[in-house]
């Protein structure tokens, strides 16, 4: 049994690739449990920090800093009646939340998290991940017309046009990184000068990681203003295709009091929240694929050597032991009243977990095992910290202005991003 | 990577194709045979897969499933469905209509299985990991010429769909 | 088990052409006769993607064209039913009896 | 009720799609229509072909309840009226009856009264302005407001023991003393505040999506505005410098030097810009009064039982939302014959149909944000 887990950790390639069945269902496992348990981790940051920038507290009450506050949520949305309004189309609107959380699970299966951690290596890997998200927008409109009702009709069009048109200007940009790809010197595509084969670009997401490796180069920094343009161009369109503010017309709730949704409630409304979260992490993980370099860690090649190597590699420990720092520093200042005991007690241990698994984090096997992980969802945690900032900044637009700036403003960008990488491509 | 027990999933696959191809002719409400269609274009993306050809499969799920689809369903929203449903879905030569579609069916079958003996037993050899290669080498090398007139194509879809849709542009 | 074979292919493709077919000559409804319209192109789709896999990548390369034209088609179609039932009312495909109006 | 009665449901316009035109009904239950306005509005898509508002959902009878008190004992039902500027209501209702009555209040209850109102119109505007942004979509400034708008509320707190409904004002003057530190207290809040506008300018003013959303929406023009009668801000943003404080001094607003800010398009964004100056110059005024507040009685000498001769007086004062009015016919027993509020929000909220026909459904929010109004006025 140890033996076949160590041969295993020891390959170098996906489970799905090597067709190793057993390892890819318990990818599927890990990453389902570890999506919905991010999720939650999400719902509880975004609610903190919210707050905050905000001038309040945020959930407090359900365990020490409402750290609880998911799992009662959770519990509460699963024992809430489940009504089905009585001129709504049953089949219908039952379908519509597991269309959306289904689109977004199943992109998880070509993310790579490290250059095994994956479930397989699609060779059109973010061909497959814009299609099945792009998916999602199935279940929107019909939610919206199932309902029967007018809000979510509305919504449902809103939302409908809105990420059929963002898909594009977003399919653009990440053309443009696709090409990046290929772009190695080589003059023309996919003939390489040397004979090798570094000049064809590719679809598979951890091609275009080994792509950014070996060109030594994020995507984002790469032909300087385009990379740039092309990841600005998809960071916005991504907003714009998960729904969220200050694109969140289909669910603009003064507007269309909850949107597509109005009419849904406890499980399956829970069931658009996940989907809509979990869509988030996966754009957000095409995102830091694409342009920020996957699971590599930063300055790879500027910072290399053994010494950095270790520095690089305590990153995930000491994060872990920040944060137990933290709940500790939260267990200080936790008032000193009978009424708190069970908190405080409650929040030593959530710090104490912490810290073990800090340290526990540090020893050595382990610490490089993790590594590439621990920056993949480092990166991917900036876009969901931007997510929550956009929230608090900015006001809705409204939807003309939408599709204005969707169709007038980010396709010709992205088009002339597209045109212009392929031209510096060939005469680099 | 071989497909693994390819007739498990060839039945499954076709069965579901097939099935929810009958649903779709069938429903009164035309969001529901919307809702079939999709499975019956995700189930032939998977047989696609199946074929060595993930492009194509691709390309299915994001232009077929993501977009025409949607554009189904914007469209079965705008217009208003109630009555139709209420009325006689049927035309009136639906039985000769079904009967010379079984025969022209039976005679596609038989073509096939005549033809079995012409096809070549052993599949062409089709390198999967550089699909996507191949296929963008046709299309802009072989097939250059119809991939041109495919987008004058779109392009004279896009301008006669808003000519169609719009009184007064 | 039968290996699966071209033909296996082909018969589902068959079964969806002839499906598709029935659907528009039979029903009433412009939209589900578009969508027949799509259950035949998608059953040639499969024949021609079962062909590649026999003759080489061609048949691939002509799915390609075939998704492109459906998208054309799709969009061209429902422009004249939205036209069509703006001026009737209806969506039933023997009512269409004028050819200007 | 027909609920669709100026909305000639069958003349077909040209629209796009031409899709069926939709009904919907936004509220009276509605997230963002500021209580329970219900907005019947007919939509070509997302376009607003028309509209028509159904209030009366919180009608309490307020002026038919005057008919059955006595002066006196009616004061504080006008605070529940326009209940987000309580004071300005009180101070309506006091002069016209003081009017009435011929009485001047004493110098230093008018000022204690030009305080007030203008802290009152600073936490009004507040208001507003968070659940404007809110309802565009821009949740952090709600937050900002209510934090800043505390501090007014206590102050009112400490002065008359409420913080909403204040009943701050009586008949002839103040009931209340200031407190011990009031002075301070204003005076720190007057330091506390300027900053804070800022801070919401910062978020907003030039934030390229809130530009978009508010200019050019829900434009009107100043003939249709007078054609209209809508007062206050609403008015000013189309450029006409009408300020009752001005206009027709009451209180002790002819001592202070403050400004009218206009606006010149009379769209969303000019309002807006117009509130945040009229802020501004309440700070100035309360400066002002301030420091210049006189001493002496705060009361007026006025008869125990309050029996106004017969005869009738309309007075109204500039409430935060615009002309505030109250027409009170005496019949000279010690209750009113009949009492008639002119409320600013029931009069502006007529242009609601002017300024979002031919706008899309956001923008109905945007306008029904920016017309300031308060259900508890507009339907009493």
């Amino acid at each position: 049994m140890l033996d076949y887990i160590t041969s295993y950790l020891n390959s170098s390639t996906t489970p799905g690739q090597a067709g190793n069945y057993f390892w890819a269902t318990v990818y599927i496992l890990i990453i389902f449990a570890g999506v919905s348990i991010a999720v939650m981790a999400m719902n509880w940051i975004e609610r903190k920090a919210l707050a905050h920038f905000q001038i309040r507290l945020g959930p407090m009450r359900v365990g020490p800093h409402g750290l609880l506050q998911p799992i009662a949520d959770a519990i509460k949305l699963l024992t809430k009646e489940d009504i089905i309004p009585d001129g709504a189309d049953k089949l219908v609107f039952w379908i519509a939340p597991l269309i959306i959380l289904c689109a977004a699970f199943t992109t998880y299966i070509v993310i790579p998290f490290g250059p095994t951690h994956a479930v397989t290596d699609l060779n059109i890997g973010i061909l497959f991940m814009l299609g099945v998200s792009s998916l999602g927008v199935l279940g929107v409109v019909m939610a919206g017309w199932a309902s029967n009702s007018h809000y979510p009709l509305i919504g449902g069009l809103r939302s409908s046009a809105q990420m059929v048109s963002y898909e594009v200007a977003m399919g653009l940009a990440v053309v443009a990184a696709i090409l990046m790809s290929s772009l190695h010197g080589m003059g023309f595509y996919g003939v390489a000068s040397n004979g090798s084969a570094t000049g064809v670009g590719t679809l598979s997401m951890i091609g275009i990681v080994q792509a950014q490796n070996e060109q030594q180069t994020w995507f984002l920094f790469k032909f300087f203003p385009l990379g740039f343009l092309a990841f600005g161009i998809f960071a916005i369109a991504m907003v714009a295709e998960t729904n969220r503010a200050p694109f969140d017309l289909p669910e603009a709730e003064s507007e269309l009091t909850a949107g597509f949704h109005t009419e849904y409630s406890g499980l399956r409304w829970s069931l658009f929240m996940l989907g809509e979260y979990a869509a988030m992490i996966a754009v957000s993980s095409i995102a830091v694929t694409l342009w920020m370099g996957g699971w590599m860690r930063p300055f790879p090649h500027w910072l290399a050597g053994d010494t950095w190597d270790l520095v690089f590699s305590l990153f995930p420990g000491i994060t872990f032991l920040v944060l137990a720092a933290f709940a500790f520093l939260g267990v200080i200042r936790m008032p000193k009243h009978p009424l708190f005991k069970i908190q405080t007690i409650g929040l030593a241990g959530f710090g104490a977990v912490l810290g073990l698994i800090g340290l526990v984090l540090l020893l050595p096997p382990v610490r490089y095992r993790i590594l590439d992980i621990y920056w993949f969802s480092a990166k991917v945690a900036i876009f969901m910290y931007l997510y929550i900032w956009y929230r608090a900044t900015f006001p809705r637009y409204r939807f003309d202005q939408l599709m204005k700036l969707g169709w007038k403003v980010m396709l010709p960008l992205a088009l002339g991003v597209l045109i212009l990488t392929a031209i510096l491509g060939v005469v680099l | 990577m071989t497909p693994v027990a390819t007739p498990v999933f060839f039945y499954f696959l076709s069965g579901l194709a097939v099935l929810s191809g009958i649903v779709v002719i069938t429903r009164r409400n035309p969001v529901h045979s919307a809702l079939a269609l999709i499975v019956t274009l995700l189930s032939l993306a998977g047989m696609y897969l199946m074929l060595y050809a993930p492009f194509v499969a691709g390309v299915q799920i994001i232009l077929y499933a993501g977009g025409i689809m949607v554009l189904f369903l914007f469209v079965i929203m705008l217009v208003s469905i109630e009555r139709v449903e209420r009325e006689y879905q049927f035309n009136k030569q639906w039985v000769v209509g079904i009967l010379a579609t079984f025969l022209l069916g039976i005679l596609l079958v038989l073509g096939y299985s005549e033809g079995k003996r012409v096809f070549p037993a052993t599949p062409a050899a089709l390198p999967e990991n550089t699909n996507t290669q191949q296929i963008a080498t046709f299309l802009y090398g072989n097939y250059l010429l119809p991939f041109e007139i495919a987008s004058l194509l779109l392009l004279v879809a896009i301008v006669g769909a808003v000519v169609m849709a719009k009184k007064r542009i | 088990m039968v290996p699966i074979t071209t033909f296996h292919y082909l018969v589902t493709a068959a079964a969806l052409f002839v499906l598709g077919i029935i659907g528009v000559l039979t029903r009433r409804n412009v939209v589900i006769i578009l969508m027949s319209i799509e259950l035949i192109l998608n059953a040639v789709n499969l024949n021609l993607v079962a062909f590649s896999r026999l003759y080489g990548l061609h048949g691939q390369v002509f799915a390609i064209f075939v998704i492109t034209d459906a998208a054309a088609e799709a969009a061209v179609g429902l422009g004249i039913l939205i036209a069509f039932f703006r001026n009737k009312e209806t969506v039933n495909v023997d009512e269409v009896d004028l050819l200007k109006w | 009720m027909n609920p669709t009665s100026n909305l000639d449901l069958d003349t077909r316009q040209e629209t796009f799609l031409d899709a069926n035109e939709l009904i919907i009904n936004m509220g009276p239950q509605h997230p963002a229509t500021h209580g329970v306005l219900r907005v019947i509005l007919k939509l070509d898509g997302e376009k607003v072909l028309g509209t028509e508002c159904v209030i009366g959902y919180l009608h309490r009878g307020v002026e038919k309840i005057a008919e059955n008190r006595t002066y006196t004992m009616f004061n504080p039902y006008v605070d529940r009226m326009d209940y987000v500027a309580a004071v300005s209501n009180g101070l309506g209702y006091c002069e016209a009856v003081e009017k009435l009555l011929n009485v001047e209040a004493p110098p230093r209850a008018k000022y204690i009264r030009v305080i007030l109102t203008e802290l009152n119109r600073l936490a009004s505007h507040q208001l507003w302005l968070g659940t404007h942004a809110l309802d565009i979509g821009a949740m952090t400034p709600l937050f900002y407001t209510f934090r800043d708008r505390e501090e007014i509320l206590k102050i009112f707190e400490k002065y008359c023991g409420a913080r909403l409904t204040t009943h701050a004002f009586r008949i002839g003057g103040c009931l209340y003393e200031t407190y011990d530190g009031f002075e301070a207290d204003v005076k720190k809040f007057l330091a506390f505040v300027p900053p804070k506008i800022d801070e919401y300018e910062e978020l907003l003013t030039t934030n390229r999506i809130w530009l978009e959303r508010t200019k050019n929406v829900g434009n009107i023009s100043a003939k249709d505005a007078i054609a209209l009668g809508v007062t206050g801000p609403v008015l000013r943003a189309s450029g006409v410098k009408w300020d009752l404080r001005k206009a027709q001094p009451y209180a002790a607003y002819s001592d202070f030097d403050f400004e009218i800010p206009t606006g010149q398009n009379g769209d969303t964004y000019d309002r807006y810009l117009v509130r945040l100056a009229e802020m501004r110059q309440s700070l100035r005024i309360i400066d002002q009064a301030v420091n210049k507040i006189p001493e002496g009685p705060i009361m007026a000498k006025i008869p125990k039982v309050i029996k106004p001769a017969v005869g009738e007086i309309y007075h109204s004062i500039e409430a935060p939302k615009g002309e505030l009015g109250y027409f009170i016919v005496s019949d000279g027993s010690t209750q009113p014959y009949r009492v008639r509020v002119r409320p600013p929000s029931f009069v502006n909220l007529q242009a609601l149909d002017l300024m979002v026909r031919g706008q899309l459904v956001a923008d109905v929010i945007a306008v029904i944000g920016t017309l300031d109004i308060v259900l508890g006025e507009v339907d009493r």
